[in-house]
């Protein structure tokens, strides 16, 4: 996968062109100063065209990119402090997932998300970040760990989706999804959950109950991947792309839905081009929403939560019943 | 004695395949219901391909006397099986809109309520088990794959509500393909939550859940609700799991087991309390409510 | 495995006698009725002799008599109703546990207990009876789902104890015992834990923590089954009938240690010889302690539950302290 | 300044083997403790064969230089290891009993606590730790094996009570090889109960509990306390399991895996949650205690 897309090309090449010229005036002291200014202008407004109007394919794109940063970043980032936790205590340490308590600004936390690889070694140990059930499991035990402890539970989410595998099926995928989505709900400790980059189905919102529910600017969260929507519309997964645009997977419209509470907004570009800037921006907005959570007594806060889903969904009360007027 | 339970039962799928499996379910495929032959005098069996008289049907529950395999069956139907006479009342019906604006899918609906006469993928209602007051509500495969969109979500949310407000056990037959109703995108997604945290409220409440999964139970759903009952039972040979079949032989790669995600796989793996033939299914349940409401 | 024991040789064989003659009476029509009471007598007399006098290790043996009742037969004998629940939830429905609710004069009561084969096929599928850590986790869920609905748990235990395999290991044998007990000590409804065969070591305390705790009187409960335990004493398995001498692990002990509540006698010559007889006897005793504990209020139950194991043990103080004296 | 922090280190074994392995542990074999010879000057490592001069091991803190291999260490050093200076108090001690009676334990425990300078198997009391205040205990393999009796039960015990009535996190030190101390029969068994339970009315206390297993930690030890820590730890290469291997080998008549039962096996099947080394042990139960008492 390269690290350029199709539609950066422009400004890449701008870019590309901007260097050469700075490095010309060095080797040369030849003043193009004007020139370079000029064209640095014109990089922004490129910049800010590409970025701020990108397909909802494009973000799904972003949200792939091999150097984004991924959960181990971001916990290294943030938190002061951390000491990784592993296991579920009944099968495996699935490596897809991590955990761990951290330190936030002084308080400890506990932190969990889905880390892909890197490399393709890394991504082999951490089956590309997809997770099976232990890997959910070790995370339900982390969070009631959590609990025990009154810890504030962070959750970053970065998933494709639960790993499709004959194993994570044989050991009850769906089973370990319900349970974690239920459990979390009723956790008596905050809980932030973030989507970082993909938010992929029951694969995500198994770890993605929280009191409030951030979404980064380049991230997208779906109830099916583009591809395989496509595939099931079109029998096309090719066509990924349209989907994308169907499914109204991003943040703006997830904020307008109010599935989500707020979009972190990223470096230019997006999160891969700073990761320290990034990292800045997600404590900002972690410190923040977690002052607000913390004033909340913990009751009234999962009170709130559980309201907060029982609200969502849209239907209308049909008028007569069908039954006693189309029975034969 | 409400209408429909004199509405002629109608049969699913009439194949000519003899394959051992159960058919197998395209994720999220809604497109599945439109295969069903309401109006042939037999069925063949898609098991052991005996063809089966109509009539026969009936008596058997739409079960197969040769080898015992479950023929998909509408709700309605399910409904005379499991109810006692004259006691199912259903809630208030609700139909879904298009909130993300989903290109084709209000026609969808529209031709989907007219072929399949429910308003979305589950009937639910208050009805009597053996005598046993409770809440039931049976996921319909023909009405977009069983999928859980906003309506079934709702209903689900409200039955567990109104077992916690009347002090009822809930009963919930699952039988949905891909799980998720794609054209509501997220908001479908979220019905997984708000089930699941109506049946833990319920079951804050003290009170008792049995959840049947029937062919197939995949995806959001047995991802959500289906798999938190307090008794977990299926019908044999019943399709069970999250990621679909081809899904799953696509990403591995892998030949998938013989016995791959059915009801006996899931037993073996420790999922399921019990597989029960449709046949005993009244009288289990009715026991398992004579244990748990004293 | 023979049926008849060495030691009962003697009075199988006057048993046999007395059937003889019996035939030949009904046959013949001679009167041979005085001899016939004389035998009978000394066959009494000898019944009470070999089996009120055995040794530790035959008492073992007559705890593994192949024609014993197992768990499911007094399931049978004992509860007007039974179904059968399944599996652990995480892993796989082990078959050398059974479980499930069933009716004990009129109420509900939860029923769990390790399940040995009657013949060589039920003995693969049931894993001999020995316990794989997904039995014991299906053994807490259906405690735990007891706890739920208030039903009292009946434990029957009858396992030489927990498997000792490859995959038992890897998916913690040890860490499943150990939430076992745990988890058993605290719940909150009444336990009723009876001994009706084997009680070996941790596979069994696995069950093992109750309210009231009965044995059968030719079961047998131990740290280490005496096999195991000539084996580490003397390198020695075949001097395993020395062993159960010295571990004390017959219930005459075991009442006058305080380990258990009450003894259950078996019909004379064990409960093999009667069924049915054991089967009463059974549900006169759970009557019996079911009914007395019932009416004790739960927190109190489980509180003197904890109190019983709490007093458990047989140690000194040591007056003047090691360290300070011996240290160089 | 307790005169134990001033004792000389003994030395567990000295052994030739070049073995992968960790040395294999006789199920509830209490001779082991036999093996260990005090005042050699060289010791050799059992992983990687290295010579290792015995001042240097009192700077590794008794791990190979070369290969990272943990010997096995008396409680009374790994003290040393663990405690803030000066800041370690004993509980009373408590002796062992003959409670069935069984021929020749008293002697032999009378010998034990002679060779060793033990009460019995557990070393226990307050102390700190980077400054917080904290209970420890800590097992003993040169007395019996490590095995639980009525002391180790009682003593542990205690040292949860102590924990709930001053607010005091517990620290528990695992390694014992069989487990069960054989010759107390059924007492034994039932402190795997007592313990276990003194753990829970600890955390429904709402306290912090950190248990660290430790070459070996093996049958009624690892069944009990030891699986019940709200953290567990691991020394690297560290036996720990449930049955013996030679049990697990003689019944299934099957090759154990190269890696059956050590530390990073039970890491890989999610029994653990770090593996910690003894050099950084002290700091990282630091790290952890200051994250749960604020
Ligand atoms: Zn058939
Ligand atoms: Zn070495």
């Amino acid at each position: 996968m390269s690290t350029v897309f199709e539609w950066e090309k422009p400004l890449v090449e701008l870019e590309d062109k901007i260097k050469e010229l700075r490095t010309f005036i060095t080797d040369q002291g030849i003043d193009f100063s004007q020139e370079l200014t000029e064209l640095e202008h014109k990089a922004e407004r490129l910049r800010k065209e590409i970025y701020e109007k990108l397909t909802p394919w494009q973000q799904v794109m972003m949200a792939r990119h091999p150097k984004r940063p991924t959960t181990d970043d971001y916990v290294k980032l943030v938190f002061d402090d951390f000491i990784e936790l592993h296991g579920d205590r009944t099968y495996r340490d699935d490596q897809a997932i991590i955990g761990g308590i951290g330190v936030f600004e002084g308080e400890p936390v506990t932190i969990i998300g889905p880390q892909k690889g890197r490399d393709t070694k890394e991504n082999i140990a951490r089956n590309f970040g997809l997770p099976h059930p232990e890997g959910y499991r070790k995370a339900l035990r982390l969070m009631k760990q959590a609990e025990r402890f009154h810890r504030p539970i962070i959750a970053l989410i970065d998933v494709v989706g639960a790993y499709p595998g004959i194993e994570a099926e044989q050991r009850g995928q769906g089973l370990v999804i319900a349970e974690c989505i239920e459990q979390m709900s009723f956790l008596k400790v905050p809980i932030i959950c973030i989507i970082t980059g993909e938010g992929g189905s029951g694969g995500a919102l198994a770890i993605g109950v929280g009191d409030r529910i951030l979404m980064f600017e380049h991230a997208w969260y779906s109830v099916i991947s583009p591809e395989m929507c496509a595939n099931i519309l079109w029998k096309d997964s090719s066509r990924a792309s349209e989907a994308a645009s169907l499914l109204k997977l991003t943040p703006t419209y997830l904020l307008q839905f109010g599935i989500i509470d707020d979009v972190i907004t990223e470096p230019l570009g997006g999160a891969h081009r700073d990761h320290n800037a990034m990292g800045l921006q997600l404590k900002a907005f972690l410190r923040r929403y977690l002052t607000e959570i913390r004033k909340i007594p913990i009751d009234e806060l999962v009170a709130q939560r559980l309201n907060r889903f029982r609200q969502i969904g849209q239907f209308q009360e049909r008028a007569l019943p069908n039954l006693e007027k189309d029975g034969d | 004695m409400l209408r429909v339970f004199r509405s002629k039962p109608k049969y699913v799928t009439v194949r000519s395949s003899a394959q051992q499996q159960p058919s197998k379910i395209d994720d999220d495929q809604p497109e599945r219901a439109k295969k069903e032959v309401p109006d042939n005098l037999w069925a063949r069996c898609e098991k052991c391909s005996t063809l089966i008289y109509n009539k026969e049907m009936e008596k058997t529950k739409h079960v197969c006397a040769n080898c015992g395999y479950h023929f998909r069956i509408p709700a309605l139907e399910r409904l005379r099986f499991i109810c006692d006479e004259d006691t199912y009342k259903p809630f208030t019906p609700l139909v879904a809109t298009n909130p993300l604006g989903f290109p084709g899918y209000e026609s969808k609906l529209e031709q989907t309520r007219i072929n399949t006469r429910l308003d979305d993928a589950i009937v639910i209602g208050t009805t009597r088990i053996h005598g046993y007051a409770t809440v039931l509500g049976i996921i319909d495969f023909s009405f977009f794959g069983g999928s859980m969109g906003s309506v079934v979500g709702e209903q689900l949310t409200r039955g567990f509500e109104y077992g916690i407000k009347h002090r009822l056990p809930v009963i919930v037959f699952s039988g949905g393909g891909g799980g998720a109703r794609m054209q509501e995108g997220i908001f479908s997604l979220m019905q997984m939550a708000k089930t699941a945290q109506a049946v833990g409220k319920f079951k804050e409440a003290g009170l008792f859940y049995i959840s049947i999964l029937t062919h197939p139970t995949m995806g959001g759903i047995y991802a959500s609700f289906s798999s938190l009952g307090d008794i977990i039972l299926a019908e044999p040979n019943a399709l069970i799991g999250f990621a679909g079949p081809r899904i799953v032989e696509e990403t591995t790669r892998q030949k998938l087991p013989a016995d791959f995600q059915t009801s006996e796989y899931a037993l073996h793996n420790g999922m399921l309390d019990r597989i029960v033939t449709r046949g005993d299914m009244k009288d289990v349940i009715g026991k398992l409510l004579s244990y748990h409401l004293r």
